[in-house]
């Protein structure tokens, strides 16, 4: 086992990771943005570090500061969680080269994890159905001539891109050029080689199915029950159910088996999660990508099995074998999870930062939240606007929707705008409740406003008429309280009128 | 005072007797509807912020236009977008609904600018992004409000905005 | 199914309540003391009303208004939660006497559950192990001749007691007289026949194990794994495990035929616990009592075997049939509880009132928390001082107990005193991983003393130290700093003191 | 400075330069290890509140005696009883420890008297129970804080009282 481990995040998954590696015995130490001294794994680590904070204003992504640290406080191991540096090769090589391992995924040397399009060969290779796509390109003339032979609509990717990073819908050619440019600029921030993109088909009625799993270095294999995440925006998961609900078990069995071809040839050694495009119509999936870091919605599948999955993985990475075997995973009910983002759907999901005034977190048989804010906590506008995940465990998928919507009725956030009506709303949706719906359900500005005009109902439209009415009364009858006053400054209606101030705070 | 409302395509009737000041519970007709209602909580202004309707307790948050009139009711996070179309009192009117879209983009949230997709000068089609604008790590096109020319373009690729600067104006 | 339920409680168990029945598809309405407004189960009810606060300063406990408001809202039932009058013979009566459901346990006319003495002598009838004891008494004569044949250490108790009310240690018989004094004091104001006590053997060395269990009008049958709760303060549950640690699986089979034969000739309809004394000296178990309200740990048994047992209680109460069988409940793993209350278990478990300024609640894998306040909140005196629940869920006790120190070791209140370091040092102490413990084991002063002795480190020693002594040390500087300027006003030591203490801030 | 500190039957020699003011990270010596010490936050007199010690961060609280000097170190939320016992400046001398326990009780939270366990003028042995004072539904024996006659008790049974009230006084 490891004996230091820097754990190089912050948030929910900073204080998770110090958790698990202070469960192995190890030295759990973490480093922070000055702004987050206050997090739960700053305050439960062995040490904590501060980040200077360079131009970027973002130090969890400053390579140079991190390795140096991680070299001076001699760690065996790093930790990245997910986003920031989880998949950043750059970083990965840096710490290697210091004898540092990163806390990712081990695999074949002939393969890396990161390059989509050499994953699409090798798994066609192997039998696995991928959707028609191209290599890795870099012309604007040959990304014009593949889109051609794939045919629109299709999605440009950048060929190392994660996260939602480098990733556009194509649906015509005069959409390349201006995609191509806008994908640079982003991965440019993000990935080594931001010029490398991919074509891909694009399956718009698609639904997205990830297996997450575990293997050891003694090629030990446990494949967890499947997630779908098929409800995302702008590319990042929203919604997570395990098991889904929209494929057979011939297909789930289909599917486990060419995951398992995959990892053995790949000799994956850790945690990762493959993921697959299945599409209703013609019952058929394809092999998408492998998400080699370990993801915001393995809680709920860690809700769902009762296995620790973080320190599985840190156990890995350790060369340790796994304690879980195929049988400790089977699957036991329908469990869901629900981000809460600080963001507003209503306006195309900008973020919405602010003070949470207060927070109330939905709890009980079956509910279980995570948070990594207080109330009175400032949500800024750096990070990630993630900040509840809200779980329930049922022992079908109509008790878990029913679970979810009563829970979600029972979050609040005062102060700043978050998704939660839109969560609320979805639940009742009848195409999300009959599974039958695919990635643009909330993505859709138009699918959106469907799922709330369904939502509001004639009484809430009433009470909205009598609040916005109720507002003016007020105002006027405040007037009329000051403009007496004003006429007649003996009488008693000052007093009559800061009493009704008063009374109003 | 009666107020008639409109909410999407449907039209309230509120009726609200000006004696009460809602500190008890006191009636509000809507439709034919009859509502209980008391204000439980405002803020410092005086903005209702928590509503008790026939028992049943809603978070409320009222968005008003400049001239001070409701656009928008939040109830329990939902937005109701409405307008008020006419209040029956000799001595309030609510006043005209603006008469043309403003043209100018202010920046609704501190971030930076990561790519400019049109050039001042070039004629835009309103809902056409103009800018991407990157905060929380996400980007967020910055769309033109309106159809018209690009007469300015208040900043540049790379730059740091915070909430409140121009970004750029269409006439 | 009811159409209208009221819940009648505060804090978690009442936003449980509104919960399930929400999700059963009844209109759940609440009550609320004016302090409580914000309750997150206030908030989520269909309907909410104001209690008016009387003398009792617990309008929670106040019958005539509660059943007042229950006939005047035409409620079907009434979820009276845990403690308050969850288990008041007069309240359920009135409401019985409206047409009103109280939603507590059914049982065959001939019994009385809440008459102590009446059950032990109907278990003894049914072939149940009890403990030497007397029948309700009410003279200090008969207490006395009563100990005497069963002998000190006893146990005095009010024969309605419930939830820690009215139970005393009686050593010698001279503390016969000044107990019963006592006890009668105390259960004059929660039980309706205060005078009525009885004695008990004592078993110091005992642990408390209970049988959770549900069972239908249509006699299904579900007995839930053990839980024990042997670590208690004031007779009240602070650590809950399930199953227990302590007895063998023939122990575990002889008395979950016990609670069979006895539930069935109770008949009784409900979920209720079945509580036992087990000596491990004699590997004897006894018959102790019944709990038949919803108890808080009830929420360990509803994460380890994924049913929600609060909307089976009221689906039972609404004459449904149980959803679960049997082999959904086999157990799965260790799961464990630990309530933090604002108490200060140095001070003898005073109640720590004041702003909790800040609330930092453990999640990750298998870590779940619950709570009823916010970051900002105050704890008042008058309500119970639990405020959190941590819930730990692992394949074996070792590791629930390793996740569980972790998890407490990652948990802070700020601004007011909890019981969490005594129970970050109880995972740690040798006699409680061990097993080797009775109930004496945190509620005995001496004792406490030990398990926080065995905590503290050299290092953490030095450390308070260290900070006494820096704690003077800066005391002195800025006293240094003010004697100077005194001296020499027109230097710059003034700017220089002003600018130290606004740099503390 | 240096310090010798009294904490359960050990004691530690602390050894602080007064030239630092703990801002930055700087040496503290306790015994024979050294710390790296650093305060991150006090509250708005200066009492310590967040430390981080050789880069761990510990939230910490100081009670002191009514002389001002610390009696109990709260570390993550263990207290830690201690006394300075010597600290060894020209300027600073730790005062005797007091001489006599206080006889007088005060209630500590505020709740019902709910049963006197002994009268007026009766001879009390130090720890034994003198009443029971109900709060948060719960009771707490309140014991008496030495041996000796209690003089005085100033409440009845069934009285409310507010945190700080007199209770009961032992001579």
């Amino acid at each position: 086992m490891f004996s230091r481990v820097l754990i190089a995040n912050r948030g929910l998954i900073q204080a998770n990771c110090v958790r698990a590696v202070k469960e192995l015995g190890c030295r759990a130490i973490t480093v922070y943005d000055p702004g987050d001294r206050q997090n739960t794994g700053v305050r439960n680590a062995d040490e904590s570090h501060e980040l200077k904070v360079g131009n970027s204003r973002i130090p969890y992504e400053d390579i140079d500061q991190i390795v140096a640290l991680a070299e001076q406080l001699q760690v065996d191991a790093v930790h990245p969680g997910y986003g920031f540096l989880a998949q950043n090769a750059v970083f990965r090589q840096r710490l290697q080269a210091k004898g540092i391992q990163l806390i990712a995924p081990g695999h074949a040397a002939d393969v890396q994890l990161e390059d989509k399009p050499q994953l699409r060969r090798l798994a066609r290779s192997l039998g696995l159905p991928v959707l028609p796509g191209s290599d890795t390109l870099t012309e604007v003339a040959e990304l014009k001539a593949a889109a051609e032979k794939i045919g629109y609509p299709l999605m440009m990717k950048a060929s190392q891109g994660y996260g939602g990073i480098g990733i556009r819908v194509i649906e015509r050619e005069a959409d390349i050029e201006p995609n191509y440019r806008q994908i640079k600029g982003q991965a440019d921030r993000y990935l080594s080689r931001a010029e490398d993109v991919y074509l891909e088909k694009y399956l718009p009625g698609a639904r997205h199915i990830e297996f997450p799993l575990a293997r050891d270095q003694f090629g030990n294999l446990v494949i967890f029950p499947e997630r779908e995440c098929t409800i995302q925006r702008r590319f990042r998961k929203v919604v997570t159910e395990t098991p889904s609900s929209c494929i057979s078990s011939v297909m789930r069995g289909r599917l486990k088996t060419a995951v398992e071809i995959l990892m053995n040839r790949l000799k994956i050694s850790g945690f990762v999660s493959v993921e697959f495009l299945y599409d209703s119509a013609s019952d058929q999936a394809y092999f998408l990508e492998i998400n080699d870091y370990i993801q915001p919605s393995h809680s709920v599948s860690a809700l769902h099995t009762g296995v620790d999955i973080l320190r599985e993985q840190v156990s890995i990475a350790a060369r340790q074998r796994l304690t879980i075997t195929q049988k400790d995973v089977e699957p036991r009910g329908v469990a869901m999870g629900v981000f809460i983002a600080a963001e507003d759907p209503e306006h195309g999901f900008v973020p919405s930062p602010g003070v949470i005034e207060r927070l109330h977190l939905p709890y009980g048989d079956g509910v279980y939240s995570q948070t990594n804010v207080c109330s009175g906590d400032s949500v800024g506008t750096f990070y990630d606007p993630i900040i509840a995940l809200v779980m329930a465990v049922e022992s079908s998928r109509e008790r878990a929707l029913a679970k979810m919507t009563t829970a979600l009725d029972g979050m609040h956030i005062d102060g700043i705008r978050s998704n939660i009506p839109l969560m609320r709303a979805l639940m009742r949706y009848p195409d999300f409740v009959r599974s039958q719906y695919d990635a643009r359900l909330i993505s859709d500005g138009e699918s959106r406003e469907r799922i709330y005009e369904n939502f509001r109902t004639r009484e809430q439209s009433e009470i909205a008429a009598l609040i916005a009415a109720l507002s003016i009364q007020r105002d006027a009858n405040n007037q009329n309280l000051l403009d007496q006053a004003r006429r007649d400054s003996r009488s008693k209606i000052w007093d009559m009128a800061s009493d009704l101030f008063s009374r109003q705070k | 005072m009666k107020y008639q409302i409109k909410r999407a395509d449907m039209r309230h009737n509120v009726d609200i007797d000006g004696k009460y000041d809602f500190i008890d519970e006191s009636p509000v007709t809507v439709d034919k509807n009859s509502y209980q209602v008391r204000v439980l909580e405002t803020d410092v202004n005086g903005a209702l912020k928590v509503v008790m309707i026939n028992r049943k307790i809603y978070h409320v948050s009222v968005r008003a236009r400049a001239d001070g009139f409701p656009e928008e009711v939040v109830l329990k996070g939902v937005p109701y977008r409405l307008e008020v179309e006419k209040i029956e009192s000799t001595r309030y009117r609510p006043p005209p609904p603006p008469k043309s879209i403003p043209g100018d983009m202010l920046a609704s949230m501190p971030g930076q600018v990561v790519t400019l997709l049109a050039q001042e000068g070039e004629q835009v089609e309103e809902g056409q992004s103009v800018l991407v604008l990157e905060a929380m790590k996400m980007e967020n096109e910055i769309l033109a409000p309106k159809s018209g020319k690009l007469v300015r373009v208040a900043v540049k690729e790379g730059e740091l905005v915070m909430k409140g600067d121009p970004l750029f104006e269409v006439e």
